[in-house]
């Protein structure tokens, strides 16, 4: 059984330089309350994991406005007009990655993979200072797994165990952050009582969950 | 009917009862007004959703439901919710039917570019390069060309989405296929003539055999 | 909308000689009704990729009574000595693989991925014949992607789309199968209208599916 | 007490409250009987669920939940049902904290041996080479000896289960961790002499400078 924590407990778990995978795509299934937390705090350096940045105001865009990612990998920040220029400015470095690359990578790394051989991005940037492995007769490109000292995840049910479940496009990254995470953080939108999530029902199994945050 | 209107319409004619099909943001979403409801075609929006619907009546969006450009979505009955990881299993395993895309340059290898102008629009490939590289058959939706410049053009100068050929290029001037043997120009859009259709077209196009007026509605 | 087929209409649709992924751990997830008809076809040369090959008269356990298959790979075969003594003298031709690396392979194949590296079996009997690549000053085995003719899938719910469900350990090797056989045959024990399996419950999507079996 | 009692009462004390657990077939599966219900262990099968129970009594058995070894089971409060591709992603992951196995042998290296004996018993390995490879830490739980032959042997002749060095050797003599210099004897059950334990063992053992009897119940 879990304890839950406020999330300004849990944010003050996070130190300054430490990498954060964050759930959420365009900010749908990502932990609001938890990256206020972490605004709040002021820290700096971050490097952050994620599908995307949403735009200013919302989700990880949030961390962006505020100056605390020094690092970003991600699949897509064409909303964010703000990273986009903290990027060519060199403010923040920032890996661009195809969206199924980052998602496997994200997998391998959580389940003890090595990595993964994917013919996405064969023949183009993506490629560059990548190894090429041929597998019967076909080319592709290694790519290594993702790890991350903390994953924020934004959840819909939870129970005390900390097994959780996610709403329709809320799941996207979440799921697989909740398996890379050194430390992993979780931010439902409820909290229930140990047994009314089925076992069929879980998505992510409590045993990977070390922190809850309380309703808002 | 305006040129989008004329490339959804019949981006539409492509979509078969039954497929599973991803559309791009822009243009290529409006793809689904054209396909009828009964047809049993599955949309796929790669944020996590098989079964995507039209947008909800005002006061009735779920913020856990959207497409992949973040607007609020419904979805149809039979539809599934699922994680990127599986939402890519799907593309980039070859069991997404068609995706429909939006293009920057597409060359006479049917390569196509289209999520980078260096030093000018860099958002980052998102899904682009898993749904070119993996879905059974791409098709690329654009404007002929962009201003006066050829979009269909010898060999892509920006950045490519992926090396494999694409399947069919459809403007509001024509419907072209990309072979091995270079590009065909398959359908010309009613009144548009050859010749408009070259002056906005910078790579080599072969003329079908079987050339047709492109058929709508 | 899939109309469902009786057992042995779907049993018809696999020639001999066809590769089959059929789901199941000791027989619990097997499509017992498809297994059985496709035993009364009398067909052989069947090559079968599965976890295990339960016990004789038991799922994938008649099969190989039967004498249907030639080729098999699987992880376990110690609780059916007649896969056993085939394997020994020489009437079925069986790989033995890990099973978190047999069920890898099979997402590998069923998700587009050239491959996968994975530490198990390592300086064992596993890695002869296989390439060893470093990442990150660590040794992994390159496990390259299974994909079959059919699928063989035992669910609890569909609908008629085709969207499954599973129940317990009945899950098994059946999820990731479904992305992996060329046409996908699901033996469900319930088909309930569309709209009754909410988006959140649905483990396979239903267009994977190709065939739904009919109730028992 | 009888030897496999002994067996699974010292492993369970190496179990802490809140650990991820999979219990091999045979003799681990009885630890499960010592581990206090209120500890909230999670005992994993890797068939596909978190959160085992105990056997259910006759009549409520449901086919759809069982262990890795086909036997009925039932599930507590909080279990989760997983695919297999989670659950080895859990036991590769690093994710389950303890995997209890038997062996067939041991060497000084601290490699196990446990899934073959060429040309006599090939049943495949199952989940057992990523158990070993994958879990943060393995016990191998096992009659010391086989009928007078040696288990614990300088080097394993049988094939091995992984190049891992496993944590803990829990015999009904002894406890014995393999390290980097080698097996260290840590505990002797009550009542048994070095001698027999030597007697029992080829392979060398240092004696821990804080030996001490093997703690129980």
């Amino acid at each position: 059984m879990k304890a839950p924590l406020t999330a300004e407990a849990a944010a003050a778990l996070v130190p300054e330089g430490s990498s954060l995978m964050i759930g959420g795509f365009m900010g749908v299934g990502s932990p609001e309350r938890l990256i206020d937390a972490i605004v709040a705090r002021g820290i700096q350096n971050l490097t952050v994991i994620a599908n995307d940045t949403a735009m200013p105001g919302k989700g990880i865009g949030k961390l962006i406005s505020a100056g605390a990612v020094s690092h970003l990998i991600a699949s897509h920040i064409g909303l964010n007009p703000e990273t986009q220029a903290k990027m060519i400015s060199g403010e923040i470095v920032c890996e661009l990655v195809p969206q199924g690359t980052l998602i496997e990578r994200i997998r391998a790394g959580g389940v003890g993979l090595g990595g993964i051989l994917t013919p996405t991005g064969l023949g183009t940037e993506v490629e560059e200072g990548k190894r090429k492995i041929t597998v019967e007769g076909r080319d592709y490109l290694l790519e290594t797994p993702l790890k991350a000292d903390f994953a924020l995840i934004g959840a819909w049910q939870a129970d005390y165990v900390g097994n959780l479940c996610y709403l329709l496009t809320a799941h996207n990254f979440n799921p697989m952050m909740a398996l890379a995470g050194a430390t992993v953080i979780a931010e439902p939108e409820a909290i229930v009582p140990v047994g009314v999530i089925p076992p069929d029902g879980v998505k992510t199994p409590g045993v990977l969950v070390d922190h809850l945050v309380i309703r808002g | 009917m305006d040129a989008k209107e004329l490339i959804a319409r019949r981006v539409a004619r492509e979509i078969r009862p039954g497929m599973l099909v991803n559309l791009g943001i822009g243009l290529p979403s409006m793809v689904a007004n054209y396909v009828p409801a009964n047809s049993g075609v599955f949309f796929q929006a790669e944020n996590g959703v098989i079964g995507l619907g039209a947008r909800p009546p005002e006061g009735m969006e779920d913020p856990h439901l959207t497409d992949a450009g973040g607007g609020f979505v419904t979805a149809v009955p039979g539809a599934a919710s699922i994680d990127s990881a599986m939402s890519f299993g799907l593309i980039r395993g070859g069991h997404l039917d068609v995706t429909v895309l939006g293009g920057l340059q597409v060359d006479e290898a049917g390569r196509l570019a289209n999520w980078k102008v260096p030093g000018r629009m860099v958002p980052g490939m998102g899904g682009a390069m898993d749904l070119v590289t993996g879905a059974a058959r791409v098709i690329v939706a654009m404007q002929h060309s962009a201003k006066g410049v050829a979009k269909i053009v010898p060999e892509c100068s920006l950045p490519l989405t992926s090396t494999r050929r694409i399947d069919l290029i459809i403007t509001e001037l024509a419907v072209i296929e990309p072979t091995a043997a270079g590009l065909v120009l398959r359908e010309i859009a009613p009144g548009v003539t050859l010749d408009e259709i070259h002056s906005q077209t910078t790579a080599r196009l072969t003329i079908a055999d079987d050339l047709r007026e492109m058929p709508l509605g």
